[in-house]
């Protein structure tokens, strides 16, 4: 494999086989001491409808799946025209299929890709009590070069509730499996295994993570695809560190007790997706107005209305930096990728406290139901802290005052010394509602400049230069950074010096920093959008010039390592 | 609940001194007088009360009280209301605003409140219009009222918010009336010590509005209602009520929602989970 | 109502040609056929039905029936049939969805559907769970039942929509359940040719997050409810039911919400009111 | 008068005294052949509040206030430091107040304007029955110039309510007033009266019948200031001519009657203000991914949050423009006054209906509640209609067929042939939902295509060229233009040839005719806002270069004439 990736796909219909697949693999390839990431991808279906998982495989830490599937398991072919392009094939492919019940498609047959019939019915047959998949997961092991045992290790670890026989059963098929396509090549030659802590998670469970770290003492929500799982991760453990888990009737509830919890003095935080943050826009701004900490993650997907609620796409930034009524100035941030997301998050719980203003945090459906090996995240420590009235300070207490950082200290009910009333109305200094002029530029000039002036240190970006004086720089931001990441890498293993800059702090936009960073150089700017948001935000807000270029592509299919290569180097023509 | 080692205030001690908006004469005026003569018999400490709130005239009262206090959005407290008392089970929360915030727009928020039953208290303003906005029907405004937005009446049944309550599991169900001081500070003072989700709904003349509710100090009976807990009697006083009684008419020990919260894990413990 | 004059439709030709999404075994299916065959039993005509729905499992099934349908968004499916039927009182206007679209995101358009009272059915699919987002507890769900949200359960008794409805005010109000189609159909045809809101709360298991409710077979009622008119009945036999009986709770005939509208101006005569 | 205006403003405590005042100064006006504006302002207070009116008179069509209040009648000075900053008085201002129960406040002598004390409580006890207020009435005309005539006309169409030995007492009294301060001359001279037929009507007023004459037949809303009053002007008439009018439980319920209306065959609409739009956020993306017509017109107050309910602003542009989540194109007007308001509304519900879209209509609260003395506007003919699909028409039916122009022909309820269910899933051509990658990128294309391609003729600005090349236009929206427009036309006057360009379509921004008017041109953008929302916005389209200038200034005070024209000569220079 030229970039060390080894990509595996596994799709069907009955419900969650291919998923189960998927997850022991990526087990078995963390034992092997191996890198690897799964994306996975289902239909509308809840139980018995199709769904597929991508697993890619590397010896490097590695959060994309590559442009094309190197190896292929279809365990039925039923509804693959709606999955189909989901799947890039080929001729480089290789591709096995159950051809108990099915024959091939067309549509693959043309993709060129080297085809391999098994009949799991006749294998199922020879030995009682086994089931399709266990032959196909043994077939798959054997293809990838994977050894029995970390096979079994991962089965182990993921079925431990079955029984013995069961288990026994299904190791014998694996086994059988394995040995059925002999003469096949091992994918994983040569590989160099890690010997670094690593984890197996979620971008939804780095969330829940990284929230916990933060220190987050309330979540309410109401339940959503793709943003569930962050509540789900974290009901069970939340209340063991002393917090709760609010189960709101509905999103316009949960985000009004987030503020209500916030008010309280406890960190707090919700988590949805697009409609639930249509929801939520009113009292976004009640958080901002009113200048209490809350922090909003929304897992995107597909839009516009319900849009498509299982897959992925970057298209709420516009609504998360502008969706609010008035000027309502707060703060967006996205991570890169699964493990990025657990520093961002934590990240996102202090600046929300420290400058007592919403925050919301941007992923997306496949950042966050992607699971990946990755390197153990260490805690960091960001210094981010409420600034609090202290018992006992000297009154009349001022909620609103203003100060050099156009912070001011916030009282925690308890407090005998800072009674106030928090307000969305415009209000004066001391919090008392007022419709003046002054009144209001005073306090609009307080909450834009608290954000505005905050120092944000080096965590607003990712940067990559090549070392050399490059022609193009690259911006881009959340989950696209993967496949963009990717092509750069490969541009400069290719001699060509393209600078990369993925954006983490999206508002307030460093703008002075970006200019500096993109000065003289060819701008593009890669996103997963259809209209290009991005790119006209950049442009709007003045951080790159009219001759920037924009490669925006609808989802809910990933963006093209090879694509976006394409587009750099025709650039640079 | 009363705090005997609290130092003693006064009424008047709990009042703000930010002046009202309201028209003179408005009954919110006397429910604020009602309130602060609640805390004061309570004893409770101000900066153990959250006074929580929507937007409307009524809305306003947290500003008019010295204590913690969020004016939030419309139709929002009893969510805000609900939140903190979550994360902070040693505030009294008491959640106050008008008909319009609490029975239109909040609606959803108020059946669920009661069905939470979570240990707080819910005081509506009710007017039977919506004042701030200026005059127009709210759900416990007559079907045949004409107004700008309906010319010829709503045409459409009052709301009844004791009946509401009931089914949805309120705990403790009782209407006031603002021209009863007495009757309704004691009121206030049960419903806050009640353990669980306490609704007093509260008749209380909108004078520019609905001038005509002036004559309510005629009308409404003065706290002659039987408190029962037995939920099909209480539906029986509600349903066949005029909506000029007042008193509690459904008062029950139910079980009170307190989310699970313990410690003992720290966030460590969770990342061995990960651990490969 | 029953339309006799239109040419003989059977149950199969009110559905659509779209195979449902629903997992094998799903009480969804037998509501789908119950209403298929409500239709076909009342003559009405395709073109005249507009069959509303939120978000859910439950809230797909506008597109497996041949009529007019909007797959609106997550809980304001009576919202939206309540401005169809306002501009089309010709339309045969069903709303439909589930327990959580219906009683925990839209509850305040539920408690407000059922008080305007305007002449629509609403059909509650009710699973007492949110299939689609795969098995979280609903409004209806019993307070232990243990989830990944609610690893405890919930803790808060369940929403009693029977109870909520008569007290908001809706003048037809039923349970019904998906293992009894003969009943269900009846109940749904009752519902659309009574005049007014009717609520049909139909128990419908999911039998992928809450197998458990597959036993319902053995233990709902099939219909041994006898109607009233009496609110106070009514309330009785809603508040003392263990939730398994069907049947009609209650049916009155109540003031009917529709709109004023009249012809005879013109925008010329408003124009004139302008002129100095 | 330089530019022909006259100013007046009144003010008091006691109520709608101020108000009264001002509506019989503008009837007055009216009545004597001239034109005039009157904007209000008022405190939270429901009755007995401070409130303020200030007039504006000229022989021309006139729709804002002069920078300087040139006659000023205080009722009393109670709260009058909470609106000070909206009356403008410098050394020209004549200031008029009654000294029978307060002392001029030190703020305002120090401005430096003629003050003139009267003892209302003296003049009252003269003639029975009579009130400070008319008094002040009959000295205000006096000073004007308006006849006795005139004004006793307009009081009795204002106050056709009132008993006769009322009215009696009033006129002796206006009479009496009038007569007081003989020696001041009269600010009306040498005007000439107007024989045009002239409507006096309010912009919300205007907002409602252009919504009659667009046909619209179903309203469905929640109160809200400043929005109320369209729905209450819209109440008794919508009826009458075979329309409805819904009051919605919520903004939630509001925004998805008027989709469930529009489905229906209706035109429908609601009206609303920030925190309400908020809520409609999540129904307004259900209208475009279903594609259901649909009006929503936002009478914008000051935010964030609840804000400033009473007061204006044009913060909401934002969130108009970006508010929803995903892809979600659809059409942004504004008016640019009063008159405006008529012609535009009537044209946003047809651009709803004809491209079966979303259409936001921005308004303010300054647009919204004033009221003027305005030319008649007569209806216009857009010819804009919905594509219905016609009865009998083959099957199948494609509900979201790909057309050229991109909109397909809608089938209403009742049609035999048309028989489909609208989704705000993604879907197929037919309305079948589908989540895969190609349906949903021909769906995108097509909600994207309808807007961008629509012929908006020249509705989509308002163009004042100076005759001469001009080296700089000035960009405006909504109801800055007013300010704007008297600046540029003031410049004209100096000789200073600038251009302006008020645009009334902010979506689609019809960017290449922009760029080809600012071609070679200092562009100035001016706006109410804090943050420069306007700007921003076209720069990021590329409508306009970096080296354009922002002049945004924070609500609620209307930016001022000569701050415009400073500002534009110093960009000049
Ligand atoms: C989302 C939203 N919608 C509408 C409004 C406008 N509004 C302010 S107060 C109010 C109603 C107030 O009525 P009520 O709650 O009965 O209080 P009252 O003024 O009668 O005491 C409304 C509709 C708003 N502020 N926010
Ligand atoms: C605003 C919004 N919030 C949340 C969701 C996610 N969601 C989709 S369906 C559903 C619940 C479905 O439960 P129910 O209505 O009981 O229907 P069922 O699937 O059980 O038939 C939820 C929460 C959504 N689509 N929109
Ligand atoms: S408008 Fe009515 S409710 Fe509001 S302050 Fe005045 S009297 Fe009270
Ligand atoms: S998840 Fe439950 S409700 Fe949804 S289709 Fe499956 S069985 Fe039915
Ligand atoms: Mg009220
Ligand atoms: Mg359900």
């Amino acid at each position: 494999m030229k970039d060390r990736i080894i990509t595996v796909s596994v799709s069907g219909s009955g419900g969650s086989g291919a998923v189960t697949i998927g997850l022991i693999l990526l087990k078995s390839i963390a034992n092997a001491g191996f890198y690897g990431y799964m994306s996975r991808s289902s239909g509308p279906q809840i139980r018995g409808g199709e769904s597929s998982v991508i697993v890619s495989f590397s010896d490097h830490p590695v959060e994309r799946n590559a442009d094309c599937i190197d190896l292929y398991f279809a365990l039925d072919w039923r509804g693959f025209e709606r999955f189909s392009d989901e799947i890039p094939l080929n001729s480089d492919s290789c591709v096995i299929f159950d051809s108990s019940h099915d024959t091939l498609p067309d549509m693959v047959a043309k993709t060129g890709a080297k085809i391999i019939e098994v009949d799991l019915k006749e294998q199922v047959k020879q030995i009682k009590g086994s089931l399709p998949n266990s032959f196909a997961m043994g077939i798959l092991a054997a293809q990838i070069g994977l050894s029995l045992e970390s096979i079994f290790k991962a089965l182990q670890q993921t079925l431990h509730q079955k029984d013995e026989a069961f288990m026994e059963d299904t190791f014998r098929a694996i086994e059988a499996g394995y040995t059925l396509l002999r003469e096949s090549p091992s994918l994983l030659s040569n590989w160099q295994p890690s010997s670094q802590p690593r984890w197996n998670i979620s971008g939804n469970e780095a969330c829940g993570l990284g929230a916990l770290r933060g220190g987050i003492q309330l979540v309410a929500a109401y339940p959503i695809t793709p943003a569930s799982d962050i509540v789900e991760y974290l009901a069970p453990r939340l209340e063991k560190v002393g917090g709760t888990v609010l189960i709101a009737e509905d999103e316009l509830a949960a985000m009004n007790m987030v503020i209500g919890g916030s008010f309280g003095g406890k960190a707090s935080m919700t988590a949805t997706s697009g409609p639930g943050i249509s929801l939520m826009t009113e009292a976004m701004g009640l958080a901002v107005a009113s200048e209490t900490p809350a922090l909003v993650v929304n897992v995107m997907r597909g839009g516009p209305s319900t849009g498509i609620p299982t897959k992925s796409e970057q298209t709420d930034l516009n609504q998360a930096l502008f969706g609010m009524h008035g000027e309502a100035p707060h703060v967006v941030v996205a991570p890169l990728s699964i493990a990025d997301t657990v520093s961002v998050t934590q990240w996102a719980v202090g600046l929300a406290e420290a400058m007592q203003i919403l925050v919301i945090l941007l992923s997306d459906q496949r950042l966050g139901q992607s699971r990946a090996i990755i390197d153990a995240v260490p805690a960091k420590v960001y210094g981010l802290q409420r600034k609090v009235l202290a018992e006992g300070s000297a009154e009349p207490y001022e909620r609103y005052a203003v100060t050099e950082d156009s912070i001011s200290p916030m009282a925690i009910p308890g407090n005998r010394q800072g009674l106030y009333t928090a307000d969305g109305l415009e209000h004066t200094a001391t919090g008392k509602p007022s419709s003046m002029a002054s009144d209001h530029l005073q306090q609009l000039r307080k909450r834009e400049s608290k954000v505005a002036q905050f120092d944000y240190k080096n965590e607003w970006a990712e940067i990559l230069t090549s070392g050399k004086r490059s022609r193009a720089i690259v911006l881009t931001w959340g989950s696209t950074f993967g496949s963009v990441k990717e092509a750069v890498m490969e541009l400069h293993r290719e001699g060509i010096a393209v600078d990369l800059l993925a954006i983490r702090l999206l508002m307030p936009l460093r703008v002075d920093a970006i200019k500096k960073l993109c000065e003289d150089k060819q701008v593009i700017v890669v996103e997963q959008s259809y209209s290009g948001q991005f790119y006209h935000y950049c442009l709007g807000r003045g951080a790159i010039g009219a001759s920037s270029l924009s490669l925006a592509e609808a989802g809910p299919l990933m963006l093209k390592k090879s694509d976006i290569k394409h587009f750099i180097k025709e650039a640079l023509i | 609940m009363r705090d005997m080692t609290q130092e003693t205030l006064t009424a008047k001690d709990y009042l703000s001194d930010i002046r009202p908006i309201w028209c003179p004469g408005c009954g919110h005026f006397f429910i604020l007088r009602a309130l602060a003569q609640a805390f004061a018999w309570l004893k409770l400490p101000k900066e153990q009360i959250g006074l929580i709130s929507g937007i409307g005239c009524s809305s306003r009262i947290p500003a008019y009280i010295n204590a913690y206090g969020f004016h939030g959005v419309h139709g929002r407290a009893l969510a805000l209301g609900t939140g903190l008392k979550a994360v902070r089970p040693d505030m009294h929360v008491i959640v106050a605003g008008g008909d319009g915030d609490g029975y239109s727009i909040g609606g959803n928020h108020f059946i669920h409140a009661c069905r939470r039953n979570m240990d707080m208290t819910y005081i509506v303003m009710d007017n039977e219009v919506y004042g701030m906005t200026k005059g127009q029907p709210s759900p416990t405004t007559e079907p045949d009222w004409e107004s700008k937005f309906a010319p010829h009446g709503t045409g459409i049944r009052t709301f009844n918010p004791l009946g509401v309550a009931l089914a949805s599991g309120a705990s403790f169900i009782a209407r006031g009336f603002a021209g009863d001081p007495n009757g309704l500070t004691k009121l206030i003072v049960e419903a806050i010590e009640h353990k669980g989700f306490s609704l007093v709904e509260i008749k209380s003349p909108c004078v520019t509005f609905r001038p005509e509710e002036k004559e309510w100090s005629k009308t409404m009976r003065k706290m002659n209602v039987v408190p029962t807990d037995d939920v099909v009697e209480a539906a029986r006083k509600i349903h066949s009520s005029d909506g000029l009684d007042t008193g509690i008419f459904y008062q029950a020990t139910l079980p009170v929602f307190e989310p699970h919260s313990t410690k003992g894990k720290t966030v460590l413990d969770f990342e061995k989970e990960f651990e490969v």
